[in-house]
This record gives structure tokens, C-alpha cells and sequence, in this order.
């Protein structure tokens, strides 16, 4: 029993983080429509720049306080997020979801190609900035990294879900989410959107960066997260800053729960399976996933 | 609209592919030129046109499922995968390759069915992650069959097609097999452009809800729409597997899949000759780029490459950016574009 | 002109209609009977449930209780799409069209439950499959010049104007050989003129094809003016129905939806 | 000062070419109809003054647009909005998964004069009483009428100095168009707002007008005042219904033979 | 006369941060030899580098090229995708594949013209686990993390899983945790593991693996030594954590331990290099690049300065002995045959261990690894 809790808290703390990761997804589609698959790539290179404004300052000679550094770093992607908009982004708006879609698989290979000129593609350390450790709670062993994370996750959540569902700004995006015609008639800035759409995502996958590489090491390959997060943040529904952890914390406990108790019957095949079966019945349940807006058929 | 002086005395002359005899033209020119191309190159070329052809009728496939029918589908790459094993298995039971190939398709084809239940209802992007279900089991689902069904860890390998008395071995072999296939294949996707099914897959990505209102059953044609795409799958499958002789689940990634969609969005997803533009430009920039990069390996200026190559990816997410950017709805309609521009210069059409 | 002779009878009905939204009635019992080569209008406010009831009628909302009965078969539990194999085809309110195809694919897929090829023969594009297309090819040309479409038969209808692609619309229901078509607000954005025209083939069709037709329309020119006989509905329910004389000067009519505009 | 395209082209997708020449002006204040039949280019004209061309692809390849003395020929639709130009557009775009408080809160997002907002909106309810019903619903569930309403309301909510309006009447109730088009009479009398309307029910609309144009083959082929346009001949004939006679002809008596007569140009 | 070496690189996939340090050793060792060598027999190795991103497809598309632009008489192969696009066809081609990496067991099969400086990686973990319990005596108790859908992480569990089977009295497979590349954390995995009573974890896979396994045993308060491959070594996890955690940790191969005291190869590659800097792999494909320039050196004995092919360079490398000597001190002695895609006889492996946080051999020598029946 203690153990089965024990699994059910790992697999929420560790979910969490998939939830993270899936908000950045989610940000960048609520603000602007734009499916991104290279939103792994984006997460290195905010661990890329979290790495330079620290460490790498560091070892060049100019140490940072780490309060520095992270304000640096996100200033960095507030730059990312403007280059993104300027020269990738504006001249696509108002085309198909198709077209943006595909410039994001572009960015996917130009993004690997210039983090590898840039940095090299050598692994590095990333900085502790999580305590490292556990938390005796009774009989539970918690992770001190990932709570914080965790706890982190859930306050972000709500501060960006007040962001777009209360603000005037919010609103603003909600318009460009739903179509970029539109909300250009309506005199919305979609370059504007699509910029604040690219910071938010930048940032909250540097945050999740922080979460996820605290005290690791970073590399290249840490992108494949983005498609572990692009299912999670499907099945939370692709509008929903809310459903994303919601999500993350299913796919996780799932995980979890299948490594313990299937994975030994299956020899290891069921963890890889069953997130992936859970998805697929959720979303024949709700096709739009859990919090997503719902497809408005009318004759 | 076609130029002046271009006219039609039959509905068929309307339909045909290729209009004109000057488009017919060009099209013996192009498919005397791949025919003939061997005299000419290397094997280095030969193995890259090969490699495009398997591309291609892949991307097919593709353009059926996701271009006419609007189903998204970021799994193509697991059911090359799966028609690479279905060709394997039975070549290893001596079945002669007119037997293999179609089989191959129709197994793809059904399996395919499996995954494309769920269009019933999920629709949109949402479809991706049904799809991409698919490209995380198939690894999975091969690995934990039992080693003599499928290979498991070790993969299969492939017997040689044998075509009468001619075992097939050689690149120049297979550049004719796959050549003839793609050719074939070609025109397969051609006439689906321009018949019935073709456009009931069109009416149901345009608008599911109005095409099912107005007499086309849409959750059969959703499945069909998976399965027209896997039977290109499973052709391009069995091709892969006797190209490369040995098949293990290791080739056929996700990554293969988001570049097979690729191809298709930058050629422009609503039309067959999009796939060709895609998969042909893509190939070229690829390839283009590795070579040189190679090259200046080799040479030694750059001792180690590690730069080098990342510049060959930038190169390469640039160029798609640049096409996308230049023209949104892919190459095709620029060539659509250029093609009118051309034949009424100097007078815009009103 | 038509002159009705023998008592007509019920091509289409619809039986206690009843239809929820959540919270919102969007039909409440509403009953409507269509006779053999009759032009029946429908109107009524804004929000009053018109569309709602077509969309009863050729299936694509499932009303919660009530019967439609076709030719005097019940089709209440028949999928849209068997409906229009049955023969009952559409136009729709605002654009409905298919937007990356042309003109006249647009109006070949209408034909799509009158032809046979399949997947496979599609592939190979061979004899019988050709000779198909070429035969409904012509007959979507027929269609085409009926509209007028000639200039534009290969434009993407996307690409065209708002009324252009009404037209569209038209030609596709027309080339599912309805036995009843349901027209709604297919006057919305034409001209004075180009209104004349389209008053002039929903009266064709109907006298030289013979078929119904169920019409919802704004204009109440045109609507008193073609229409055989007028049902009014007001939030969900059937407020009156008759002639167009009748209508005109219905005191409820009046109040609840003509206002001043009738003189 | 107010509008004034002078020969403006636009072209879309670079080769095909929509408007040609077009001359055309809405003095401040006045209420100018744009009419003409399906594809004349009504549409792409207002396109071009908001600046949605781009997302067509299209392009004004020549001439100018000037508002207030400034050129805003391929200007960028935000900056055209805060100019004061709100257009509403063809085909009921709402945004559909947003409720229809919010489609109107978003009509109002460049203001800052929050106390002014909350009376606009009284007042829109005012001209739509169907409106303050539906304001929980969602805009996408709307019927054809509600959403239209919606859509003027969500114009109207950003207080344009020109109102742009495609086709507004489409798919209202006869009472709502009549009272409509005295709306925007009296909005544009009471508050100096300027109009420029492209309307297929022309009587109502060149009935409310200060001047008008006619639009064929995307060329003005026509203009001229209320008056001018109300006696002229094809004018009654093609938009008003009236076949030469006091009376307007029955549309069941609309003669086979009648194809329609094309502008010359 | 000159002769091309062909090279199979990962310059923009997976392995793409260790190539540079890879591609270095190749070339230095190459420019050694052609002047200490090369010279006085008259012929001359040029190293021709192909990036096959790890890609099974790249490798199938450009080998063709390979063949006909370069005629190589042997190609240096590195990983997986090299291994099974090539294996079947290079009888025909008639060109030996020369591997750095350790092969796995679903390549080991007979009259095969692929062939590895190291056993497979199951030996290689082999050799190091019987030594560990030799030490101790008692039986060995071997936990595993491994990834699923990575045939060649599953083949490393397989051949421990066989190793225990062989020798049931000396080892026990307690348990295997599948994992992703990249874990977030590994903490539950940890703790059944531990739970199965695992003295020792054997994680062959990815580098992250291994940082990931290292902090869930600090949160949970476990120490259990973790045996690492090469591309996951030591060296590689020491960029992410601080060695002083790792105290015990292992990582096992089967060349020479880069910091073992005495290694001519490593002072060859120090006053040959152009760039690049010593290392694990460095040295792996420093031992790749020689073993196959020796087999040239024996083939041109053999047949003549002008007549080497790809038939000569295997006859080569299976008729003869290569001696440690020879190999630079790099290898073990290794003798080949065709019944093994890699050496026969005694198969020796090496290892490394943290120590106080440092990295250093185990032992001097070579450690003798158990024999082992195909899996
Ligand atoms: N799918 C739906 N979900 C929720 N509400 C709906 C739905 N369809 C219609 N409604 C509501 O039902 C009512 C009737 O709508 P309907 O479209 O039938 O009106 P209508 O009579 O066609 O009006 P109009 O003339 O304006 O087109 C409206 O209030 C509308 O908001
Ligand atoms: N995106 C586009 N690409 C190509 N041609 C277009 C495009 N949009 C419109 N057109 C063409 O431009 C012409 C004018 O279209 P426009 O929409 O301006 O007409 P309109 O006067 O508004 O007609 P309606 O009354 O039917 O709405 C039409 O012939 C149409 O086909
Ligand atoms: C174990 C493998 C996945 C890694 C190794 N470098 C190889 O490919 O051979
Ligand atoms: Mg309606
Ligand atoms: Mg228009």
C-alpha cells in the first residue's frame, strides 16, 4: 500500500513535469495558433542559454549570481521569441494551420543546426538550481526538485490561465487562437501575439529546462521531450493551460503504475503502450481532449 | 485557365493528366532521361534516386491520407515499416515478388485500418496523437513478438527479388524496380486526383460535416483515406526491404515521418505533383548539402566537421523555411503560379 | 404554370419536432408537411429554429423526440448520408462549399452516391471507370450552364466571391438528382437581379423536375411571391402556416417577424 | 477629408487581377453604397482599404489609398484599425469558441475608456434586444441572424471613425434590416460616423445614402447621389427590381429569356 | 600506391557531441602510421569520412557511392545502423567492416565480413562482473536499467540474462527496469531495484541513464555501483555531476583505459593530433583505425604493395595474430576467425572505476571474461 503511494506521488511529481514542458505547447498555440513541433528544440535552447549565463559565464570568467543569470536568460528568449516572430512567423500569418505546422518541423532542423554551431553539440552541466535530495514525508520519500517543480508548475498554471482568460490581453490572443483573419479585422496585432506567443514558450520550456536538467547535464538530445509533451499536451486539449498538468499527472501516474505493476508481465512493452491506449480512449470519450475547445460543426 | 488556343473536343481529352501534347511531351522526355540516366552517373546518384523513388511513393500515400483526405497521419514512416517487414516475412517463404509487393500493400493497408478507427470521431491535429500512437507501438509491438515471427531485436533479412531467371542485385537493378514502381505509382496517385473516391476525399477534408450531409458516407471514407495512403505505404515498404536486404525496426523513426510530411507541405499538400516537387527538392537540398559537406571533410578543412555539419542543418532548415515562406501553399501552386503567369504575360486575368 | 390537380401528397413531413441544446429549445414540437411539387417556405426571426428544423430533416442534428417520415418511411434513424441517397439534398446558410476544389468538383461530388468506382478501380483509371466520369462530366456540364458557371467551372472556389460560391451550392444539391431539395436562405447576398434569376430556376426546378422544395428566406418578396404555402415558426414553435395570403396578414406574423416591411 | 482610393489595382496571387482603376471616395460623415452583382469585387475593395489583402495573398499593385490625408495603401490592418477603420466582414466571422460577451469585449480591445465601454454596450443592446439573451452563449452556436447582429455589434463596440460594412443585411429578419440601416442613419447623423456600405438590398441602402457607386468586372461603371442613382434606368432595373414599370415585376413572372445584360467596360 | 579507409561518422544524429574526439583519433593514428609505416612499405592510407548521421537509411543510400567513388579496402564502421545496413551485403562487396564499438549479439552470426576490435557488450560487462565476483566470491547480484525500444540496449540485458543462465552459481539477473533515454527521474525504478536486492546496476544505455539512476540513489540513499558502456562512460557522466557521487561506479570495454600508465597509442595520438584531446572514445577509434592499418600492413606482406584489396585485408586479419605490441598497447592480443564477428579465444576486457572521485583503470592488465554461448 505504502509503495503504491509512494508510485502514485512519484508518478504525479514526475507528470508534472510532462505538464510543464506541455504548457509551453499550449502557450504558444493559445497565443497564436501555431502547432510547434520543435518545442523540444526550443527547451534546449533555453537550457542552452540558462547554461551560458551561468556556468558558461562562469568558466569564461565572468561568474553571475544566479538571480542574474536566469533574468539573462530570460531576456534571451524574450530576443528568441522576437527573432522567431520577425523573421519565421510574419510572413506566414493568415496562412493554413499546415503551413505553420510545417515551418515549425523547419525550425525543428535550422534550431539543432544553430545550437550545434553555436554551442557544439558536447554535453554540458547544467546548473543546480533545485535543491537536490528528498523530503522524508512519514513513510514517503518526495523529491525535493521535482515538488518545487511541481508546486512551481501548478502556481504557473494558475497565473497564466487568469493571463488568458482575464486580461484584455488574453482576450486579444484568444482572437488569433482562433483565427488569424479575424482577429486582423478585429485590429489585433497578430505579430504581436505570435511574439508574446514565442516569449511565453520560450520561457515556460526554459522553466521546465531548469525543472527537468537541474544538476544534469545538458545535451542535444534533451529535445526528444518535446514529443513526449506533444501527446500530453493533446490530451489536455491544445487551448487549455489547465488541462496540460491535469494531463501530464494522468500520463505520468500511468507510467508509473505500468512500470511497477505491467511492465514485469510484459517485459517492459506495457509503460511504452499504455500512456499512448489511455490517450487514445480519453480522446474517443472527448475529441478535443480534456479541456480543449470543443469543434463547433454548424450547417 | 488554360491559354487560348488550348481546347478541348472530349471530356476525356479534359481529363487526362497530361493536357497537352507538349506536357506529353515533356513527360516521355523526363521518363527517357530517368531511364537513361545510369549511362551517366555513378552509383552515388543511383543510389539517391533510389532512395527518392522509395520517398516518393511514400509521400504518395501520404498525400492521399493528408493532403486529399485532410487526415492527418504522422505515422507513414511505421507503415513503410510495416509493409518493409510484410515483404521480408514473405520473401522468406519464396513467394515470388508479384505476389510480395501487392500483399505487402494489403497488409499495411489493413493494420492501417486499426488506427484509423479513431478518425470516427478525433479529428483535426487531434489525429496526430492517435497516429502517433502507431509510431510508438510498431517498435514496441515488433520487439516484444516472439524473435521468430518478425526478427525482434535482429530484424529480417530479405531475399532477392527474382524476376524470371534474374536475381536482382545490383543498385542499377533496383533502380529500375523502384523506378518502374514509382512510375507506376505515379500515375496511381495521378488518377485518384481525378476520379470519384479522389474527390470524396476531398469534399470530406474540405468539410466533413457538409460532405456527410450531401451523400458521402465520411467515417468510411476516413478509413478508406488510411488505407488508400497504406497500400503507397506498403508498396514503399517492400522497396525499402529489398533495397536495404536486412530490415530492423530502427529505421523507420519518427523523425523519417515528420520529414515525409515535410516533403509533402513545402511541394503543396493538394496535389500529387506537390509530392513530387516536395520530395524531389527536399532530396536535392539534402543531398546537395551532405555531399559538399562530405567534400570538405574529406579535404580536410575542417578537421573534425562538427560545424560543418551544423551548418548543412541550418542550410537545410533554412531552405524549407524560404520555400514555405515564398510560397505557403507549397511548390506546386507557384508552379501553378509561374506556369499562368507565363502563358498570359503580359496580360494579368481578370 | 402549376395548377395543383389531385390531392397532393406528403413527400416530406415532419412530426413533433423537438430539439435541445443544453439549456436552449432550439424547436419545440414543431410539425411541417411538404406536398408533391410544392414550394414551401419557411420563415420566421432570427434565431427561431429554421435551421435547426432543415437540419432535423436532412439529419445532421438528431432532434431529442419526433418522427421524419419520407415518401411515408420513417427516417428518423437514418445517418445524413443515407438521407441524401434517399434523395434529399441541400443548400446551406452562409458558404458550405467545398473551398480547394473547383466549380465543377464541387459539383461532381455531388454525383458521388450516383457513381460506382471505387478505390482500386480509381487507381487504374481504366475503361469503365473513364467512361463513368466522362458520362457525369456532361451532366454536371448541364448543371454548370444552367448556373451559369461556364467561365468559372475550374476556378477554386475558394478563391471566388461570396455569391459565386452560393451558386456553387446550388449546383452540388442539384446534382444529387433530389427527389425534395431544402434550400436555406439561398437569396441571402444576391442581387435584385441575380434573385430574379434564382426565383426563376427554383421555380424551374420545381416545374420541370417537379420536385419540392423546401425554402427558408429573409426576402419576403421573393418568399410571398414563389411560395405555395408558408410556415412561420417563433422561438421553436409553429406560429402559423398558409398560403402566402394568409401569411401576409396574420396579425401574430406581423408582430413577430414582418413589422413594417409588408406593406 | 474621410477615404479615397485613386486608381487602385489589386492583384491576387500575382496574376489575377480584381480591380482595375478604382476610383472612389467617402467624404466624413456621408454614408456611401458600394453596389454591384457576385464577384464585381465589392469585397476585395474594402479588403484593400482594411489592409486584409495580405492573408489572400492579394496586393494593391498601384494607386493610393488615403484616410484623413494618410496613405494606408497596404498598410498593416492593426495600424488601420487604430486609425479608426472597422470593417465587418463577409461570411459571419465570429469567434466561435468565445462567448458573445467576449466577441463584443474584443470589438473593444483597443479602448481604454472602460466607463464609455460598459454604455456602448447598453446602447448595442439597445439596437439588438435579441443580443443581452445571448451573451453567456457561445458565438459559434449562434444562429445566422444572431451572429450578423453580433458581428455589427462587435463593430460598433470599437466606435470607428468609418464603419465598413459587407453586406450587413445578409440574413436578417426584414424588421431587423429596417431598423438596421435607420441604426446606422442615425449613429452616423447623431455621431458624424462615416460609412461605407456594400449592400445587395438596395433599396434600403441607397434609401439611407448620401452617394453611390457601381461596381462591374472590378470597375466603378457608375456613381453619382442618392437621387441620381434612385431615376437611373439599369440602376431600378438590375438593383431595385423594377423592369421599366411603376410596379416591381413578381418574381414567379420573371421571363425565361431574360439573361442578364452585362456593363459595358 | 594509396589506399582508401573509408569512415562511417555521426556528425549531426545521436553521437554527434563525441565525433570530433572520434574522427581526431582515426586521423592521427592514420598520419602516424603512413609516416612510420606507410612510407618504408609504399603505400599510402587516406581516411575518407562519411557523416551516416547514425541513420540505418543514410548508410544504405551512401555505401553505394562509398564503393564505387573510393573502392576502399576496409570501412570503419561506428554503431548500429553501419552494423545491419551493411552486414549482408559486404560478402559481395568484398570489403571488411572494421568496428569500434562493441557489437551486440543480433550481429553475431558466422562468415561475416564485419568485424569488431571489441566482443559484444554483454562480454565486455561479462569480464567485469566475474571479476568483481571472483573478488568477492560470492554470488553476484546484477540489477539492469535498459530502454525498451533500443534493440541494442535490450541485446546488452540479453546477453547478462545469458551469462547468468551459464553460470547460475556465480551470477543472478535480480531485475530489469525499463526506462526512457531521457528520464525524468528513476527514483521508483530505483527502488525496486534495490528492493530486489541488486548489489550492482548495470545501466548500458544513455548517459542521462546514468546521471538520472545516480541522483534517484542520492534521494533515496542508496549507494550501489553502476557499470557504464563506453558512449555512456565515465567521461561522459562526469560532464553532468560530480565524480565524488559516482565513488565505485564502473565503466567496462574491452581497449585499453585511456589513463592506464603505460599506452604507447596515447603518445602517438598526442604527437600526431591536428585537434581534438584524449579520451575514451578517442582511443576506442585510435584502436579501430589501428587494427585496421595493421591488417594492411599484413596484407601488403602478403600479397605485394600493389595488390591489396578488400579479399586481402580479410584474409589479412583472419590468418594473422595481432599482438598487443603491435596494437600500441591499445588492444589485448587479438586472433580472429569467421565462426565470430569479433576475437575469438580468450576475450579479454578492461574497466574503469571512480576512485575518490577520480577516474582510474582497474588494474593494470586485462581481465579474462567468462565464455559465452550465443544468445
Ligand atoms: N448546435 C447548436 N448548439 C447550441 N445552440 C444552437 C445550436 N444550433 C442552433 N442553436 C440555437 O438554436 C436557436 C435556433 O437556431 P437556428 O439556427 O435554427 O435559427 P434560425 O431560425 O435559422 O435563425 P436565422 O434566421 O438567424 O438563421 C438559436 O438560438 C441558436 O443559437
Ligand atoms: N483570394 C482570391 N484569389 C483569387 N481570386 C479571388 C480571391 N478572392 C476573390 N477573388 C476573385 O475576385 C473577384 C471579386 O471578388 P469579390 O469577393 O471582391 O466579389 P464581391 O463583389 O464581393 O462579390 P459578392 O457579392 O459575391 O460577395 C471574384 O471573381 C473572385 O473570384
Ligand atoms: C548500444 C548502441 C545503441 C550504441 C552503440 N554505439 C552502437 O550503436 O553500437
Ligand atoms: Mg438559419
Ligand atoms: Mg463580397
Amino acid at each position: 500500500m505504502i509503495n503504491l503511494f509512494q508510485i502514485l506521488i512519484e508518478g504525479s511529481l514526475v507528470g508534472l513535469v510532462y505538464g510543464l514542458v506541455a504548457i509551453s505547447f499550449v502557450v504558444i498555440y493559445r497565443a497564436s495558433r501555431i502547432i510547434n513541433l520543435a518545442q523540444g528544440e526550443v527547451l534546449v535552447f533555453g537550457a542552452l542559454f540558462l547554461w551560458t549565463f551561468t556556468l558558461g559565464a562562469q568558466a569564461a570568467g565572468y561568474p553571475l549570481p544566479l538571480p542574474v543569470g536566469i533574468a539573462l536568460t530570460v531576456l534571451g528568449c524574450v530576443g528568441f521569441g522576437l527573432v522567431l516572430e520577425r523573421f519565421v512567423f510574419r510572413p506566414l500569418i493568415g496562412q493554413s494551420a499546415f503551413a505553420i505546422f510545417m515551418a515549425s518541423v523547419a525550425l525543428l532542423i535550422l534550431l539543432r543546426g544553430v545550437a550545434q554551431f553555436v554551442w557544439s553539440a558536447e554535453t554540458r552541466p547544467a546548473p543546480t538550481i533545485l535543491p537536490e535530495g528528498a523530503l522524508q514525508v512519514g513513510p514517503f520519500l518526495i523529491n525535493t526538485g521535482l515538488l518545487i517543480g511541481g508546486i512551481f508548475t501548478l502556481a504557473l498554471m494558475v497565473a497564466l490561465q487568469l493571463f488568458f482568460t482575464r486580461s484584455r490581453h488574453g482576450l486579444r490572443l484568444a482572437a488569433v487562437a482562433e483565427d488569424h483573419s479575424t482577429a486582423l479585422s478585429l485590429g489585433i496585432s497578430v505579430r504581436q501575439a505570435i511574439a508574446v506567443a514565442w516569449i511565453l514558450g520560450a520561457v515556460v520550456a526554459t522553466f521546465a529546462a531548469m525543472v527537468l536538467l537541474s544538476g544534469r547535464i545538458i545535451s542535444l538530445e534533451v529535445a526528444h521531450i518535446g514529443f513526449k509533451a506533444l501527446p500530453v499536451a493533446l490530451l489536455g486539449g491544445l487551448e487549455s493551460i489547465r488541462g496540460a498538468p491535469l494531463a501530464g499527472v494522468m500520463i505520468g501516474v500511468g507510467e508509473a503504475l505500468a512500470i511497477a505493476y505491467l511492465d514485469p508481465l510484459t517485459n517492459g512493452a506495457a509503460s511504452g503502450i499504455l500512456p499512448y491506449v489511455v490517450m487514445i480512449a480519453v480522446l474517443l470519450v472527448r475529441p478535443q481532449g480534456l479541456f480543449g475547445w470543443k469543434k463547433i460543426e454548424r450547417l | 485557365m488554360l491559354p487560348t488556343g488550348i481546347h478541348f473536343g472530349t471530356y476525356a481529352g479534359e481529363a487526362k493528366i497530361l493536357k497537352t501534347r507538349r506536357a506529353g511531351l515533356w513527360a516521355a522526355a523526363l521518363v527517357a532521361g530517368l531511364i537513361a540516366l545510369p549511362l551517366a552517373s555513378g552509383p552515388y546518384l543511383l543510389g539517391v534516386m533510389t532512395h527518392m523513388f522509395i520517398t516518393l511513393m511514400a509521400v504518395y500515400g501520404l498525400y492521399v491520407t493528408v493532403g486529399m483526405a485532410g487526415q492527418i497521419n504522422i505515422a507513414q514512416s511505421a507503415f513503410v515499416g510495416i509493409g518493409a517487414f510484410t515483404a521480408a516475412k514473405l520473401s522468406g517463404y519464396g513467394l515470388p515478388v508479384w505476389v510480395i509487393v501487392p500483399a505487402a500493400a494489403l497488409v499495411t493497408g489493413a493494420i492501417s485500418v486499426l488506427f484509423a478507427l479513431p478518425a470516427a470521431r478525433v479529428k483535426g491535429f487531434y489525429l496526430a496523437l492517435t497516429t502517433l500512437a502507431a509510431q510508438v507501438m510498431f517498435p514496441i509491438v515488433i520487439l516484444a513478438l516472439p524473435m521468430d515471427w518478425l526478427g525482434g531485436l535482429v530484424g529480417l533479412s530479405v531475399e532477392p527479388v527474382r524476376l524470371g531467371g534474374l536475381t536482382l542485385t545490383t543498385p542499377l537493378h533496383y533502380y529500375y524496380f523502384t523506378l518502374v514502381l514509382a512510375a507506376v505509382l505515379t500515375v496511381a496517385a495521378f488518377n485518384l486526383q481525378r476520379s470519384r473516391f479522389g474527390r470524396s476525399l476531398m469534399a470530406v477534408r474540405d468539410n466533413d460535416v457538409v460532405a456527410e450531409v450531401m451523400g458521402i458516407p465520411v467515417f468510411r471514407t476516413k478509413i478508406l483515406a488510411f488505407f488508400a495512403g497504406s497500400l503507397f505505404a506498403g508498396v514503399a515498404g517492400a522497396c525499402t526491404a529489398y533495397v536495404l536486404q536486412f530490415v530492423t525496426v530502427s529505421s523507420f523513426t519518427l523523425f523519417a515521418s515528420v520529414w515525409y510530411l515535410g516533403m509533402l507541405i513545402v511541394g503543396g499538400a493538394h496535389s500529387a505533383l506537390g509530392a513530387v516537387l516536395g520530395v524531389v527538392f527536399i532530396t536535392l537540398v539534402q543531398e546537395g548539402l551532405h555531399g559538399v559537406a562530405n567534400k570538405v571533410v574529406q579535404a580536410g578543412a575542417a578537421t573534425s566537421g562538427g560545424m560543418l555539419f551544423a551548418l548543412t542543418s541550418i542550410a537545410l532548415g533554412g531552405c524549407i523555411l524560404i520555400a514555405l515562406i515564398f510560397e505557403p501553399r507549397g511548390l506546386a501552386h507557384r508552379w501553378h503560379v509561374l506556369r499562368t503567369a507565363f502563358q498570359l504575360w503580359p496580360f494579368p486575368r481578370s | 404554370m402549376h395548377t395543383p390537380s389531385a390531392p397532393a401528397k406528403d413527400v416530406l413531413s415532419a412530426d413533433r419536432l423537438c430539439l435541445r441544446f443544453g439549456a436552449v429549445e432550439a424547436l419545440k414540437s414543431v410539425s411541417l408537411t411538404v406536398r408533391e411539387r410544392e414550394i414551401h417556405a419557411v420563415i420566421g426571426p432570427n434565431g427561431a429554429g429554421k435551421s435547426s428544423l432543415l437540419n432535423c430533416l436532412s439529419g445532421f442534428y438528431k432532434p431529442q423526440s419526433g418522427a421524419v417520415r419520407f415518401n411515408g418511411a420513417d427516417i428518423s434513424a437514418l445517418v445524413p448520408h443515407k438521407r441524401a441517397g434517399l434523395g434529399i439534398s441541400r443548400t446551406f446558410q452562409g458558404i458550405q462549399t467545398y473551398p480547394s476544389m473547383t466549380a465543377r468538383e464541387n459539383i461532381l461530388t455531388g454525383y458521388h452516391l450516383r457513381m460506382k468506382t471505387g478505390l482500386f478501380s480509381a487507381l487504374l483509371y481504366w475503361g469503365r471507370v473513364r467512361a463513368e466520369e466522362e458520362a457525369f462530366a456532361r451532366r454536371a456540364e448541364e448543371i454548370i450552364d444552367f448556373l451559369e458557371l461556364e467561365e468559372r467551372r475550374h476556378e477554386i472556389v475558394g478563391d471566388m466571391s461570396y455569391g459565386l460560391r452560393k451558386r456553387v451550392d446550388l449546383g452540388r444539391a442539384l446534382a444529387l438528382d433530389p427527389k425534395i431539395l431544402i434550400m436555406d436562405e439561398p437569396m441571402a447576398g444576391m442581387s435584385a437581379e441575380e434573385k430574379g434569376d434564382l426565383a426563376r430556376f427554383i421555380l424551374d426546378i420545381r416545374d420541370g423536375l417537379g420536385i419540392p422544395v423546401v425554402l427558408v428566406e429573409h426576402d419576403m418578396e421573393v418568399v410571398m411571391d414563389i411560395s405555395d404555402r408558408i410556415t412561420v415558426i417563433d422561438f421553436g414553435q409553429v406560429i402559423a402556416c398558409g398560403t402566402p395570403a394568409e401569411i401576409r396578414t396574420n396579425d401574430a406574423v406581423i408582430a413577430a417577424y414582418l413589422g413594417g416591411a409588408q406593406q | 477629408m474621410g477615404l479615397s482610393l485613386s486608381n487602385v489595382d489589386v492583384v491576387y496571387g500575382g496574376v489575377i487581377q480584381v480591380l482595375r482603376s478604382t476610383n472612389l471616395e467617402v467624404p466624413d460623415g456621408q454614408m456611401v453604397v458600394l453596389l454591384g452583382s457576385n464577384g464585381a469585387g465589392k469585397t476585395t475593395t474594402l479588403r484593400a482599404i482594411s489592409g486584409l489583402l495580405h492573408a489572400d495573398l492579394g496586393e494593391v499593385t498601384a494607386g493610393r489609398i488615403l484616410f484623413d490625408g494618410e496613405d494606408i495603401t497596404n498598410g498593416d490592418p492593426a495600424t488601420i484599425f487604430r486609425k479608426g477603420i472597422v470593417q465587418v466582414l463577409e461570411g459571419r466571422k465570429v469567434l466561435e469558441h468565445l462567448t458573445v460577451e467576449q466577441n463584443l469585449m474584443v470589438g473593444a480591445h483597443a479602448r481604454s475608456d472602460h466607463r464609455a465601454v460598459k454604455t456602448d454596450l447598453e446602447r448595442i443592446f439597445g439596437y439588438f434586444p435579441r443580443l443581452p439573451a445571448l451573451l453567456r452563449r457561445t458565438a459559434g452556436y449562434l444562429s445566422g441572424g444572431e451572429m450578423q447582429m453580433l458581428l455589427i455589434g462587435r463593430a460598433l463596440m470599437a466606435r470607428p471613425k468609418l464603419l465598413i460594412l459587407d453586406e450587413p443585411s445578409m440574413g436578417l429578419a426584414p424588421i431587423l434590416v429596417e431598423q438596421l440601416f435607420e441604426i446606422i442613419g442615425r449613429i452616423k447623423r447623431e455621431e458624424g460616423l462615416t460609412v461605407l456600405l456594400v449592400e445587395q438590398n438596395a433599396r434600403a441602402a441607397i434609401a439611407q445614402c448620401d452617394y453611390g457607386y457601381v461596381m462591374d468586372g472590378g470597375r466603378i461603371v457608375l456613381h453619382g447621389s442618392r437621387e441620381q442613382l434612385e431615376n437611373n434606368q439599369d440602376v431600378q432595373e438590375f438593383y431595385l427590381g423594377f423592369s421599366g414599370a411603376e410596379e416591381r415585376t413578381s418574381f414567379r413572372d420573371i421571363k425565361h429569356y431574360r439573361r442578364r445584360k452585362r456593363w459595358l467596360g | 600506391k594509396d589506399y582508401v579507409i573509408s569512415a562511417s561518422a555521426d556528425y549531426s544524429g545521436p553521437f554527434a557531441d563525441v565525433m570530433p574526439n572520434a574522427m581526431a583519433g582515426i586521423n592521427a593514428v592514420a598520419d602516424w602510421w603512413n609516416k612510420a609505416v606507410g612510407d618504408k612499405l609504399g603505400v599510402k592510407a587516406q581516411i575518407k569520412i562519411y557523416d551516416m548521421r547514425y541513420d540505418a537509411a543514410v548508410v544504405a543510400k551512401t555505401w553505394p557511392a562509398i564503393l564505387s567513388a573510393d573502392a576502399p579496402i576496409a570501412h570503419l564502421g561506428f554503431g548500429t545502423p553501419d552494423l545491419v545496413t551493411l552486414m549482408k551485403r559486404l560478402p559481395n562487396d568484398k570489403v571488411p567492416m572494421i568496428m569500434g564499438t562493441a557489437m551486440v549479439g543480433l550481429v553475431w552470426a558466422p562468415d561475416g565480413w564485419h568485424y569488431s576490435i571489441r566482443p559484444t557488450y554483454s562480454h565486455e560487462f561479462a569480464g567485469l562482473f566475474a571479476d568483481i565476483q571472483e573478488k568477492s566470491g560470492k554470488k553476484l547480484r546484477i540489477g539492469a536499467i535498459s530502454t525498451q525500444n533500443q534493440a541494442g540496449f535490450v541485446d546488452q540485458v540479453n546477453g547478462i540474462k545469458k551469462l547468468a543462465e551459464t553460470y547460475p552459481d556465480r551470477f543472478e539477473v535480480v531485475d530489469v527496469q525499463w526506462a526512457e533515454t531521457s528520464p525524468v527521474s528513476l527514483s521508483s525504478n530505483l527502488r525496486a531495484l534495490s528492493s530486489a536486492g541488486a548489489e550492482i546496476l548495470l545501466i548500458g544505455g544513455t548517459t542521462a541513464q546514468v546521471i538520472a539512476a545516480a541522483k534517484a540513489m542520492e534521494e533515496l540513499g542508496l549507494s550501489i555501483p553502476i557499470v557504464t558502456s563506453t558512449h555512456n562512460g565515465l567521461y561522459e557522466v562526469a560532464k553532468g555531476i560530480d565524480l565524488a557521487k559516482l565513488n565505485g561506479s564502473y565503466a567496462a570495454f574491452s581497449f585499453a583505459p585511456p589513463a592506464r600508465a603505460d599506452l604507447p597509442l596515447r603518445d602517438v595520438f598526442e604527437a600526431n593530433k591536428k585537434d581534438g584531446s584524449w579520451g575514451l572514445i578517442t582511443a576506442q577509434a585510435a584502436a579501430q583505425a589501428l587494427l585496421a592499418l595493421r591488417m594492411l600492413e599484413k596484407a601488403v606482406a602478403k600479397v605485394g604493395a600493389d595488390e591489396v584489396d578488400g579479399e586481402a585485408m580479410r584474409a589479412a586479419l583472419l590468418d594473422n595474430v595481432f599482438t598487443e605490441e603491435e596494437l600500441l598497447g591499445a588492444l589485448p592480443t587479438l586472433d580472429f576467425d569467421d565462426t565470430a564477428p569479433f576475437p575469438i579465444g580468450d576475450i579479454k576486457a578492461s574497466a574503469e572505476i571512480v576512485q575518490d572521485g577520480k577516474i582510474v583503470p582497474v588494474g593494470d592488465g586485462w581481465m579474462s571474461v567468462p565464455a559465452l554461448e550465443k544468445w
